[in-house]
């Protein structure tokens, strides 16, 4: 483990910013935000952004490939390029495991070239939670914020960064770091964690348990008659699934500029009317069945396919972000049964 | 002599009753404007929707101008009262943006007023070359 | 805190469930913490009793609700209407969103809601929040009790409130209030009075925050289109995602565009946007301007009246008075 | 996918000598969708005509596009090539390379850019055109005139006299309206009565002519061809086919204190009552007001002297619904009100009369039966004071009165006073003036002959108070060119009231879906070329409810709207224009905003039960545009939020299209 006392940070992000892209979260009129570091920037001492990190890899909109018309022949242009390497530094632990969450559906086969393209050259380094808020639920989802992991794992202490290589491409940039940091032992970072972990414990929502839901259990829920009750609220906008670090869905679109044709993808939201209409019609019907699928994806149809693994992290962004504060919570609570 | 290469791209909405026959008339007694001006017949001034006016300036449109009929000479007899609402509005709206105010333009021209159609265009025109590209309101996938 | 207590509008509620005047309230239902409340329909004393809610959070407008529930049935359903709410409701009825006799509307006073975000800014670990001696009190997980001033704390809208007085009510519980004085425009004269340079600035950097989750949209009671433009393919407008600094400006002046003379000022979308982008200063500069160019109009006052964007003299002034008339405020 | 074919008109050189018109035609086939480009010399020749047809049997083209002169100029006669091979015609799209590149640009590769430009825009647009069909519509051959005053008999003579059926709807029980009431008429000074109830037996005895008296307009619905009519015949508790009018009733009815309304209450009448000896129909109408059996049940002299038969205590309001093909509005005017105009004392003294009155106190069947007295005391006046534009040309004013000059004043008050000094050469004449306004045929010699010949005494000046006092009026008024105040002790003060229109105007006006300016005047539907038209398609405006009109005005306005009824009713078919607007109704949302702006009324609402996608069904309010009433200026469109509400020929979708094709 290595330290770098607090004084010297902007240094560190001076060296890291030298070789490669630096994003840091920092405060802004609207929350914190990931923004790239240009050598003024202060690290946000808040607990999430408001956006998730996911947009590293899976960004909003994406240029796919370019059409140029010329009269009537059209040329086709590959938009793909190599990434430079880039570092993400102050990753909390619920978007760093968002992140093993799209790589299941990305990575697997057919794997999207686009999304690995940006994992292979993005450097995750996080940051272990000190003070979560009542809207956290982590732990839920068997997630340790007082160990984040991702390529190399920060904890924050009143004097200084310790910072942890977790994997080799962690190890590599934290080696070029040496000049910088010195050698720690972990005796601070382990008081600290038993601290946390205390606040944990006390959390409103500690006692959320998602036992109930998980692989195989579609049948179960598929027909509750809560989802009706539950969906009253919903105005059917995508703010749920556009802060969500695990919302994955996306659609293709081609934009007519005049002079070519772009083919993008964006993402999408479950919650839209028109997602997944097809020719024949849209197969969810009503806000009812809507809000169902994408309670129903990550509670279930994810873990189902995903050896149990949940589609939730508990970041607890759609719980502060809902126009209507409609969230996950409320849903497991109604349909686990527990309290 | 300075040459400004600067080209400006405008889009005129001329309604078929005064305007685009005002348009019709400075051509009849040859009077010149710039062939920047590319003209969209429609109906009534009361036809265009702030939606064509933004679309213009998507697609690489420098400056948008809508030309109809008199108040009070509307073959519509009220759609220019309603246009005078709708983009007297939408103007302040885009002024309030920060998008400059000459960029944009309501005219009314009569079938007779060719000689005021060729000055309206070549005083348009002028203006939006001396404020350049439009950079406010454009959408960089659509430059060339 | 608020004029009317809780108990109060449950026994309304309950009082006109059990005389059958109405068979659903719209009221509001607790959620996990003290300032996470939902929308939520009653039906029952006992649902009521258990699950509903009048705090300061109960913030949100019911338009939406009232029109679904208008259309679900042949009965009546009640709704609790805040004063904002009010207008919103006769808005709606002006553009025949749903029949009037199917809602039996209960006002509710109104001493203006508090903004969670902004007790967020000064307090993390929220455990609860209440109300002592006129001051906000925070109990927190790290920094026990903070106490905020209510006035520190108030949502935006509701420290620029329009009106304490009901549009439109069956009946109405406390004392009736008057049409306030605000100094809601006070903001947007502050825009006008910049260079356009620095208005570019400005709305370019809130703007571009946008991220097209639609929840304005989605909030407003004012959208209640079959589908929106933005929506629909065949529009020729339709985006889905912002993918260029153009869209957003597009989408939010023309979403301005298609509420002017409806917009009733109620602040939602500024209070829904998961980006804290000050969208109410849109709406507000149209309603400043129809103010200005057309005499005083409140969406909403009256049930009917007629907008002034659909309506004309013959000697309004021109665009470019008008927006030279903006340069004079500056 | 379109095949289209561009046809470039060299024109001459009036093209050809600023516009590469063969690089035009080349750079035009590689657009999508055009699969044949040419260019000729005149194509708007028969021989131009011929490429056009021979290219769209040979490729099968499906839309075409002429690069030529304005679309003003020969878009029919490229329509018209079009049809006749087969092609519907519109979807023809002209580019206009002539009047709007050519002849205004003047070096050939500037001309020749822009015109392949609108060239493109051209095939953008056409590649999204649609065939359309104009719809048609049937037409009722029987017209409605409403109001029965000069300009409504007018009106319903000359279309009766065309042969097609005409009903008149008149409010009072007699029709003559304003008329009926004056004495003499300027500048020729016949009696009115002379001149109008001939007429008016006219009407009565035309059989194309229906009177519906006493009654009024209830509802319309419809649209030009096609109006439905609802008319409440009000019950005037008499047969009106069986009273003969010979008045026994209105003799013997105790009833005696009611004021007489067409002596403007300077008199009494019955409770049953026939308003003037001439009126049409002659019939007697009870006052449910003032008649003692209907009020008490007590009394029936009335049906007890009537020989005929024709009381009917228990008559009650008829509702008749009638169909029209065209209707007339003829609703007329009344003198303001003077309440807002105290400092002439109207209120305070009998003896302040407007010249309304005055007309009824010159006229030999008004209340002093043609000799001049005053109201007060019958005495003969000796000086008189006519004050002009009392609430007209009130621009400063305008709470008070109207800011328009109501024409007829100057004209009347020189008649009244020419009238008072030629009968009583011993009064004294004063008129008070802003200006005097005499256009018209003969109007400045009566003025001058009034001043001249008669001694009136004309001071350009305002009257600023009068105060009665004892038997006089004290006038104080200022002469404006002696520079001086004038105080004058009148007998009588006569008071040129401005007028309005009717107060029935507003509402019908609604009903009609008809525009009114702020006046509520009816709005023509082009001030100089459509004088009798109301923008909305088959109603016609006539005589002072369009705006302040004399009596020959009145008449001959009275005819041009009866020609046009007649243009209109002698069609049995209404072709529309087919570019109208059309509204979506699966993304409607029945908020109404369309039909706020419509200037024609086009668009009504109705209620349509859908599926929902749940397969519930659900109704929703959805805006019908009426397509034979729909001018097409897309205002609707525009005010329309969801863009359900489109405008065929001029889609929001083709308009993008050149948009994007100028901006590409």
């Amino acid at each position: 483990m290595r330290k770098i006392s607090l004084d010297k940070l902007d240094q560190l992000f001076a060296e890291i910013s030298s070789k490669s892209a630096l994003y840091i979260p920092v405060d802004t009129a609207a929350g914190a935000k990931f923004e790239k570091y240009d050598g003024t920037k202060k690290m946000s001492d808040a607990l999430n952004t408001v956006r998730s990190a996911k947009d590293f890899f899976f960004p909003q909109t994406e240029n796919l490939v370019d059409f140029k018309v010329e009269g009537k022949t059209i040329e086709i242009k590959e938009t793909v390029k190599e990434d430079e390497d880039f570092v993400v530094f102050g990753v909390r632990a619920c978007d760093v495991k968002s992140f093993e969450i799209l790589d299941r559906v990305f990575l697997a086969d057919p794997v999207d070239n686009f999304y690995k393209n940006r994992r292979d050259h993005g450097i995750i380094v996080s940051m272990a939670c000190t003070r979560p808020a009542e809207t956290c639920f982590c732990q839920t989802f068997g997630i340790d914020a007082t160990a984040p992991a991702g390529d190399i794992e920060c904890h924050k202490t009143t004097d200084a960064v310790y910072l942890e290589a977790k994997t080799d491409k962690g190890a590599k940039l934290l080696k070029s770091l040496n000049a910088l940091t010195e050698d720690a032992d972990a005796s601070a970072v382990e008081a600290q964690k038993a601290q946390t972990k205390e606040v944990f414990k006390k959390l409103p929502l500690a006692g959320l348990d998602a036992s109930a839901f998980g692989d195989g259990k579609t049948n179960e829920f598929f027909n509750a008659p809560e989802w009706k009750t539950l969906s009253e609220s919903c105005l059917g906008c995508g703010t749920c699934t556009f802060v969500c670090p695990t919302c994955q869905c996306y659609d293709i679109k081609d934009f007519n500029t005049g002079h070519e044709v772009k083919r993008f993808r964006c993402w999408d939201s479950c919650m839209y009317s028109d997602f997944t209409r097809m020719a024949h019609g849209n197969p969810r019907l009503t806000q009812v069945e809507r809000f169902r699928q994408r309670f129903m994806h990550k509670l279930v149809y994810y873990p189902t396919n995903n050896e149990g693994i949940f589609g939730c992290v508990g970041c607890g962004r759609c719980m502060a972000k809902c126009p209507i504060n409609m969230n996950i919570v409320k849903v497991m609570k109604k349909l686990g049964g527990n309290k | 002599m300075q040459v400004n290469e600067f080209k400006p791209l405008i889009v005129a909405f001329c309604c078929n009753w005064c305007s685009y026959a005002g348009a019709d008339l400075a051509g009849n007694n040859r009077l010149n404007y710039p062939a920047e001006v590319k003209i969209v017949r429609v109906p009534c001034s009361c036809r265009v929707n702030p939606m064509f006016i933004l679309r213009a300036f998507q697609k690489g449109a420098d400056g948008v101008i809508l030309c109809g009929c008199h108040p009070g000479d509307c073959h519509y007899t009220s759609g220019n009262y309603y246009t005078r609402r709708r983009m007297a509005l939408l103007f302040s709206m885009l002024d309030y943006l920060g998008i400059e105010k000459e960029r944009t333009r309501v005219e009314w021209v009569s079938a007779a007023e060719g000689a005021k159609f060729a000055a309206t265009m070549n005083d348009f025109v002028e203006k939006v070359i001396s404020l350049g590209e439009n950079k406010r309101l454009e959408d960089l996938r659509c430059k060339k | 805190m608020q004029e009317i207590k809780r108990e109060d509008l449950i026994a309304k509620a309950a009082q006109l469930l059990a005389d059958g005047t109405v068979d659903r309230v719209i009221g509001w239902k607790k959620g996990e913490f003290d300032y996470d409340v939902t929308p939520a329909v009653f039906t029952t004393k006992e649902e009521l009793e258990n699950e509903f809610v009048w705090n300061d959070f109960c913030g949100a407008n019911f338009s939406k609700y009232i029109k679904k529930e208008a259309e679900k049935s042949e009965s009546k359903v009640m709704a609790f209407l805040k004063p904002c709410d009010t207008y919103s409701f006769n808005q709606l009825l002006t553009e025949y969103k749903f029949d009037r006799e199917k809602v039996y509307v209960v006002g509710v006073p109104c001493n203006g809601m508090l903004d969670d975000s902004k007790i967020k800014e000064s307090a993390s670990g929220i455990s609860s929040v209440t109300e002592e001696n006129g001051k906000v009190v925070v109990d927190t997980l790290y920094d026990g009790k903070i106490t905020l001033e209510r006035a520190d704390v108030l949502a935006e809208r509701c420290a620029n409130c329009k009106s304490k007085k009901h549009a439109a009510y069956d009946e109405l519980l406390g004392t009736e209030g008057e049409v306030l004085d605000s100094k809601r425009f006070d903001e947007v004269e502050k825009l006008e009075k910049m260079t356009p340079d620095e208005r570019f600035a400005f709305w370019q950097n809130e703007l571009s925050r946008c991220i097209r989750c639609n929840a304005c949209r989605n909030i407003c009671p004012a959208c209640t289109c079959e589908k929106c433009v933005f929506d629909n393919p065949a529009s020729g407008v339709e985006n889905k995602a912002i993918s260029d600094s153009f869209e957003e400006k597009m989408f939010h002046i023309i979403r301005a565009f298609h509420v002017v003379g409806r917009c009733t000022d109620c602040g939602e979308c500024s209070r829904v946007c998961p980006q804290n982008i000050p969208l109410h200063l849109l709406n507000r500069k149209f309603i400043k301007d129809i103010n200005g160019f057309y005499g005083e109009y409140q969406a909403g006052a009256e049930v009917g009246s007629r907008a002034p964007i659909v309506d004309y003299t013959k000697e309004d002034l021109e665009p470019s008075e008008a927006v030279e008339r903006g340069e004079e405020n500056a | 996918m379109q095949r289209i074919g561009v046809f470039v008109c060299h024109c001459g050189t009036n093209i050809a000598a600023t516009v590469d018109v063969k690089a035009v035609a080349e750079a035009l086939k590689s657009e999508p969708g055009v699969v044949f480009s040419t260019d000729y010399q005149y194509m708007c020749s028969q021989a131009g005509q011929d490429i056009i047809k021979n290219a769209i049997a040979e490729h099968k083209l499906t839309g075409i596009v002429v690069c030529s002169c304005s679309p003003r100029m020969h878009e029919n006669t490229f329509r018209k090539t079009a049809a006749a091979a087969g092609l519907n015609s519109y979807m023809v799209e002209i580019a206009n390379i002539r009047e709007q590149c050519s002849w205004v640009h003047k070096d050939m590769p500037t001309g020749t850019e822009k015109a392949i430009i609108l060239g493109k825009a051209a095939v953008a647009k056409v590649s999204l055109n649609a065939p359309l069909t104009p719809g048609e519509s049937p037409v009722t051959k029987r017209a409605l005139v409403i109001g029965g005053g000069i300009a409504g008999i007018q009106t319903a003579l000359d279309i009766a006299d065309a042969g097609f059926p005409v009903d008149i709807v008149e409010t009072k029980p007699t029709i003559g309206g304003k008329m009926a009431q004056l004495d003499k008429t300027f500048p020729t000074l016949d009696c009115a009565a002379c001149i109008l109830t001939p007429k008016m037996v006219e009407v009565a005895q035309n059989e194309n002519i229906r009177i519906f008296s006493y009654s009024e307009v209830t509802d319309i619905k419809g649209f030009v061809g096609n109006f439905d009519v609802t008319i409440k015949r009000r019950a005037r508790y008499v047969k009106e086919d069986l009273c003969t009018g010979c008045g026994a009733c209105t003799e013997k009815c105790p009833q005696k204190k009611v004021p007489n309304e067409f002596n403007l209450g300077m008199d009494n009448r019955r409770a049953i009552y026939i308003p003037f000896a001439q009126a049409v129909p002659k019939v007697a109408t009870i006052d449910p007001n003032y008649c003692t059996m209907l009020k008490t049940g007590k009394c029936g002299v009335c049906s007890k002297v009537c020989t005929a038969g024709a009381i009917d205590y228990q008559a009650k309001d008829e509702f008749v619904e009638e169909k029209y093909g065209a209707i007339v509005a003829a609703t007329g005017f009344n003198p303001i009100s003077m309440d807002k105009f105290d400092e002439f004392a109207y209120s305070q003294s009998p003896d302040v009369v407007t010249s309304l009155e005055f007309e009824r106190l010159m006229n030999a069947a008004g209340p002093t039966a043609g000799t001049l007295l005053r109201p007060s005391d019958h005495e003969h006046p000796h000086t008189i004071v006519f004050v002009q534009c009392v609430g007209s040309r009130c621009s400063s004013c305008a709470e008070k009165g109207k800011e328009y000059c109501s024409k007829i004043c100057c004209m009347y008050t020189a008649k009244h006073a020419m009238l008072t000094r030629d009968k009583y050469p011993d009064t004294d004449v004063y008129v008070f003036y802003i200006d005097v306004r005499t256009p018209g045929k003969a109007f400045d010699e009566f003025y001058r002959r009034a001043v001249e010949d008669y001694g009136v005494h004309y001071i350009k000046g305002m009257v600023g108070k009068v105060v009665p006092e004892g038997k006089k009026l004290k006038v104080q008024a200022s002469d404006l060119l002696a520079n001086k105040q004038l105080h004058i002790d009148a007998d009588l003060v006569v008071l040129a009231a401005a007028i309005e229109p009717d107060k029935s105007a507003r509402p019908l006006a609604t009903m009609l879906t008809a525009s009114m300016d702020t006046n509520d005047f009816f709005t023509e539907a082009h001030p100089k070329l459509r004088p009798v038209e109301s923008p909305t398609a088959g109603v016609f405006l006539s005589g002072t409810c369009q705006g302040p009109k004399d009596i020959p005005e009145t008449v001959s306005q009275a005819g041009a709207a009866a020609s046009k009824v007649i243009g209109l009713l002698s069609k049995d078919k209404l072709t529309g224009n087919p570019c109208v607007a059309h509204s979506d109704e699966n993304m409607c949302n029945g908020c109404s905003t369309c039909a706020n702006v419509c200037p024609y009324g086009a668009i009504t609402y109705q209620d349509k039960e859908f599926r929902m996608p749940d397969r519930t069904t659900k109704m929703r309010r959805i805006a019908v545009v009426n397509e034979a009433v729909c001018q097409g200026c897309g205002c609707c469109t525009v005010a329309c939020m969801s863009g359900a509400m489109d405008l065929k020929g001029f889609m929001n979708k083709q308009i993008m299209a050149e948009v994007d094709a100028i901006c590409k």
